[in-house]
């Protein structure tokens, strides 16, 4: 399917063999592709609506052109359908591509490229490499987590979806996860699973590949508190698996883990080691609430707009600090990230409840006419409310950031641990009975 | 006895409050409440003959009227029966009719009937507050011209609770020589009634807006001027009152919510209410509720006995309840944690209407600026 | 040296046996006593002068008259000196008494008559009562608790001054207290000290009877934030003791410890069970202050102030609530009041900085005229600031209330415990190694 | 490094860094600020002909006049000392002395005699900025009359720190056509310094007055008018500026004093550290300082280089850290318990300097509202 005689990736070298051409060359030959066979972009997000597949096919279909072309995969392993480039070329790639239409797949394409395949490629067998990795990298397969459960959300490893292998070598799976991601438009999920109960909490969990499509298998959009339903649950019921299925080791799930939360937290606003906290007028959109409420020359409206404004400065000011320290001492990167987190999961309900002060009865309940600016301010402020609190708790809440900030970068002695040293199975025993006598602290 | 109000009942006032929580469980219970708000519909009649028989809309007029306390003090009395409808995020001009009875069980002889029916529950009226004289939030503002022995009303408010399920409206009006307060057919030509998007589901709002509105002499509720203003005041002391009862109500159904959902969650081996953090989270919410049901309780015994610190402590009341209820409803969040996010969990109803009491009949900083008012003079 | 022929407390009664006189008679008499021999009260109340005897002799003398009268311990037995009457005889003679001059002995006043001498009467042998309770009640003694100590705060069973019997049966006391109020001018402390370091923390405690002039004991003031030196700390430095000092059993001091806790507890103002919130202005002190630095106009000043009074509001209203609560359910009444404490340790910074920010830079700095009404206020409103917190710490923390809340109230489940079964000595070891590893639940 | 307030510093700033801070732990530790403060004394002259040789005086001046700065920004250099200061509560007048020279050095070069003695610490200044157009705080005024071809100075100023130590003031007057500024010798007839009482024990706060004191057209710093003002509103930046470097040094300094606390002292058999209630208290706080760390490097920067939002970020930066440093505090007083609460430990000094600083140069509500100028305009 790949035209490998226009390979853009490999030239033949004088000892006949194939070598990366040089990065200027490499750019130039990128720059004439995408000329010729991407469209400007337009700007406007797709937007996935569950049981349309025909919102993906265009999708798809771009990605196949760019995996055909070979501009897809530029810096993964050959072996597995991609072009063994080093990471300059990719990003020598992108800057061509700025300002042409690539492909959306909305939140699973993050996913899928940025943390599933990645982990695969860390953690998965060659076989289930060799088996998926072309085909995401073709746009046929998007992945997405089925991680979180109902029962375990800031206790990651505390989960309860079990595998259990019959004597056939079949897997089974039960159980239920929910908080992913788009997963009602996906075709696979990265399913973690309990599949040994006898042993610590961290230890009996497996990584499994698991069809959305698959028998048992049901997905269902979650409605959020906002009206939006980006997030799913999935539930299981006796799903048949293969040992094939499994990526990385069996029992061995929480190592695999760990990589995927590194490259999951990677991409974290709090890299941004930009120095410079810009300029950009105070709070624009309090500053236009304030305005549709006549508030704007009340000095009690004025100061919550500043107080707004100041905290939106400080927010910017420490994620630059928070970069240089990053970048100082990279070693600290993955604790100090949860500053920028608890700043988001702090101030976001702070900031949503000043707006609705400055609003008041009109940031409640406002015209019914999308074309009103006033009604526009008023609808987003209530919004806004509505969902301050998401980074309170959505991948680590504010008192899991806590802890890291507590233990990791203060220093400060551990909390006692009760669900460390005895199998999975007894600490959920353990916990109904609890009755807090008794502990020891070593 | 839910929401536990008013720690001194009287027996009388316990039956009031035990029969209207039985009655909202059976009748209108939060899953009938989802659907109606989803629906974007009102109850029916019934809901309303049934509440008033346990007298719900009679507790601020006095027996002439078929009206009458349980306790002796209507307005305790009404804010303990608003706790639980609170708790229950009951829908319906609760408020707004009780302030209507209240206004006009006090006023002239001539509108003894309508307090009649509307103390029975054959008909439901709310109140119209537009700006007067810096009494009242400035939602809007309708002027009242004289046009014969009668008025002509123009103008409009926002933020009318429920008013499509009203027959009359309570309109307080500027004229000539100060407040006016009017009586008015819901359904007189030039009245307007334009539903506003809202945050909270379980209320209706709208603009109330009159075109030209013509009504007689017989219209009129108690004097214009000096009378009126006395009249809007203990008006607005009332809304507030009930509202913030419905609020701590609102708040105690959430609060406990999260309490439940605290000890019995399982997170790390233990039950996460063991952890601190949720614990003393919890505790500091759980001293807020009480100071604002202690709070609510002195607003509404003063107002109900007349106390000379009435007005003072209903807007004491309202500002503390409206930050306390935001705030707890936070707390509440951050316990429950994914749950409450989703549409399903009733939590984000408590959030909505909290949100929504929090503005309703004047922010805090706008109570705070009326008490305020008082700072230097004397 | 008490006059029997004109005892106040008892009639002959016609079997010749004597009998309390009616309440009415009772009254009267005193009354009548009273106005002979007492003086109208002036409204100062006396300042304890460290090293300055002369400002107590007064006082003993006026207790020693109220004693010899009869008129001392009257609700107390009469084999230990008291005038064993029921306890409405007591309240007759405090209202006749009002307005007249009675002892101040300052803080001490209330540990001596209001806790130590009541907890001696509960557990002390009854030796040890015929030896102090007649010498309290004459105003010989003043007693004080040696309690709290350096390492041991909200912990307050972590005691580790020691007492160790020698074989010659002496007690020897070594360690040190802190946190006595008034110490300077007791005569004797009670003092609690770890008896046996090999059992759990609760159980080896046992208490003593300390005379503040004994050798080896030195008794210092602090200095606080303020400026003021309420507090006292106190070094034992081989304090010997007998076995007559003991108060209560050997190592059952914790069952002592309870009642005294209930008695230091009970008179807290949680138990003002007034219905009514009275009105009383609108926060005068900070309307003061707004007028001394020129912001009473300022409606950002203006909002501060209401809102300090409105907090002011619900704190007296959240007494009125739990006085009602404490009457329907009294036992209940020791939990409920961490709710009146904790309020008291969150709202009064709050509104310390309320009050800072009402200021500005005139509540930092102002002039040094005691004269000046400004220059008051803004002193005042400096020195609330500095001393603050002293309800968020001093007799329970804030987070003891919130515990005990969470817990006693809220009904939420036990925070685990490490202290509570095994030895005391273990328990410090491990704290010093702590990992937090390895706890369990029950 | 102990502060660690600018993280990407340049080796020439480490270095002024690392010097400052063993300077001031070896020539004035806590110790001896305490003994000065009991005593009500100042430092002595060498402590200041030192600090002037490590730079102190010099970073806000060009190398023309003996100054220069380590990293190229010297508000930047001065806020990273400012920082190392607070942290030690360090006495006198670094701020003053540092606006004064900025103020003197950018004027007319016949101030450059004094500033070179500014700069090698022979001398010391402080501003007393009477309130002007609404740039500065109203804590006093001074009025600037035409006097032949000079002026005559009337007024007086409040919180004027460590006036007594200073030989010069630079005096922000309102004059004919605007603010004016004017150097005056301290020891000049007519002009008053009286100490004030103060919660700020390690600096001693002044009201200076003038009382018709004159002086000659060669005290002029600058041109009046329209000059005068932005040249008055970059002195409030940088004093602003170095302010908060100085509470972020203190508020770090009473920081790490809890955290070491919480993680040695045991209760209920453990370190009370590991207690979520203790634990969360911190990282809540060490968030706050983190962002107030920031804030002052962002504003620093910015007015070193003249970048445009430099007035905006300065204000900023005092707004945040005032209402920061004093909660901080108060997180603090917490975790160390009743030995915070005595007069021995340390706690109590940071206290005092975090809630003075708070309003120096600018309470968060004032620097919030010059801030709020800008909201609608444009």
């Amino acid at each position: 399917m790949r035209d490998v005689t226009q390979d853009p990736a490999r030239d033949e070298g004088q000892d006949g063999r194939t070598q990366p051409p040089p990065l200027a060359e490499y750019r130039a030959r990128a720059r004439a592709w995408i000329a010729e066979n991407l469209e400007r972009a337009s700007g406007s997000r797709v937007e996935y609506r569950v049981g349309e597949p025909a919102d993906l096919a265009a999708e798809r279909r771009l990605q196949r052109r760019l995996y055909a072309a070979g501009y897809a995969g530029i810096s993964w392993p050959r072996e597995y359908g991609g072009q063994g480039l080093p990471a300059e070329y990719e990003r020598a790639f992108r800057l061509e591509a700025r300002g042409y239409r690539l492909p959306d797949f909305g939140v699973v394409g993050g996913t899928t490229y940025g943390v599933c395949a990645l982990t695969m490629l860390a953690h998965a067998s060659p076989e289930f490499r060799r088996r998926h990795i072309p085909r995401i990298l073709a746009g046929d397969e998007l992945w997405v987590e089925f991680f979180s459960e109902p029962a375990a959300g800031s206790d990651l490893a505390g989960v309860r979806t079990t595998a259990t292998r019959d004597p056939s070598g079949t897997w089974i799976l039960n159980g239920s996860k929910i908080w992913s991601s788009g997963a009602y438009y996906a075709d696979w999920g990265m399913c973690l699973a309990r599949t040994n109960w006898d042993v610590p909490k961290h230890r009996g969990l497996t990584w499994f590949a698991v069809p959305a499509t698959a028998p048992g298998v049901t997905i269902r959009r979650i409605r959020q508190i906002t009206g939006d339903a980006e997030f799913c649950e999935e539930f299981f019921d006796n799903v048949e698996l293969s040992d094939d299925d499994v990526i990385g080791e069996v029992d061995n799930g929480w190592t695999v883990t760990q990589t995927m939360l590194l490259f999951e937290r990677g991409g974290g606003a709090a890299h941004d080691s930009s120095r410079r906290v810009a300029p950009r007028g105070i709070a624009p959109d309090l500053v236009e609430l304030a305005r549709s409420v006549g508030r704007l020359n009340d000095p009690l409206a004025r100061d919550l707009i500043v107080r707004a404004h100041v905290d939106d400065l400080a927010r910017r000011a420490l994620l630059a600090r928070l970069g240089q320290r990053m970048t100082r001492d990279p070693g600290t990167a993955a604790s100090l990230a949860s500053y920028g987190k608890l700043s988001s999961g702090v101030y976001d309900p702070i900031r949503a409840r000043l707006a609705m002060e400055i609003g008041g009865p009109d940031a409640v309940a406002w015209e019914r006419d999308d074309a009103d600016p006033a009604a526009t301010a008023q609808a987003k402020a209530a919004e806004a409310f509505l969902g301050s609190r998401f980074m309170s708790i959505a991948g680590g809440t504010n008192e899991m950031q806590r802890n890291t900030i507590g233990e990791r970068v203060l220093g400060l002695p551990r909390e006692p641990s009760f669900d460390r040293d005895k199998p999975f199975r007894e600490v959920l025993q353990d916990a109904r009975a609890w009755t807090g006598r008794g502990g020891s602290s070593r | 006895m839910s929401v536990d109000l008013v720690v001194s009942a009287t027996p009388e006032q316990e039956l009031l409050v035990e029969t209207s929580a039985r009655f909202i469980a059976s009748t209108l219970p939060l899953s009938q409440v989802r659907a109606l708000a989803e629906a974007g519909r009102a109850p029916d009649a019934g809901y309303y003959e049934t509440a008033a028989s346990l007298g719900w809309f009679g507790m601020l007029a006095d027996e002439r009227h078929g009206g009458g306390s349980a306790s002796g003090n209507g307005v305790l009395d009404a804010a303990a029966v608003a706790a639980e409808r609170g708790a229950g995020l009951q829908p319906g001009p609760f408020v707004g009719t009780n302030v209507a009875v209240a206004a006009l069980a006090g006023a002239q002889p001539r509108h003894a009937e309508l307090v009649g029916r509307l103390v029975r529950g054959q008909a439901r009226a709310t109140w119209v507050a537009g700006a007067v004289a810096g009494l009242t939030p400035d939602t809007g503002r309708v002027v009242a011209s004289a046009d014969g022995d009668g008025y002509v009303l123009r103008g409009s408010v926002r933020h009318v609770a429920d008013a499509d399920e009203c027959d009359h409206l309570l309109v307080t009006a500027d004229g000539v020589d100060g407040p006016v307060q009017l009586v008015v057919d819901a359904n007189a030509p030039g009245v307007g009634r334009r539903r506003l998007e809202g945050m909270d589901i379980t209320r209706r709002g709208f603009a109330v807006s009159f075109d030209d509105v013509r009504v007689g002499a017989d219209a009129l509720v108690g004097e214009p001027g000096a009378g009126a203003r006395e009249a809007v005041e203990r008006e607005l002391a009332i809304a507030a009152v009930l509202t913030v009862a419905e609020s701590v109500g609102a708040m105690h159904h959430d609060f406990t919510t999260a309490v439940e959902h605290a000890r019995t969650r399982i997170a790390f081996g233990r039950p996460i209410g063991s952890f601190q953090a949720v614990k003393h989270l919890l505790a500091d919410t759980s001293l807020s509720l009480e100071m604002a049901k202690g709070l609510v309780v002195a607003a509404a015994e003063a107002l109900g006995e007349g106390a000379a610190n009435a007005i003072e402590l209903a807007h004491a009341a309202k500002s503390f309840v409206a930050e306390r209820g935001i705030e707890l409803t936070h707390a509440c969040f951050q316990v429950l944690g994914g749950i409450g996010y989703t549409w399903e969990h009733d939590h984000h109803l408590f959030m909505r209407r909290l949100g929504a009491d929090a503005v309703a009949f004047g922010s805090a900083q706008w109570h705070r600026a009326r008490l305020g008012e008082g700072i230097g003079v004397g």
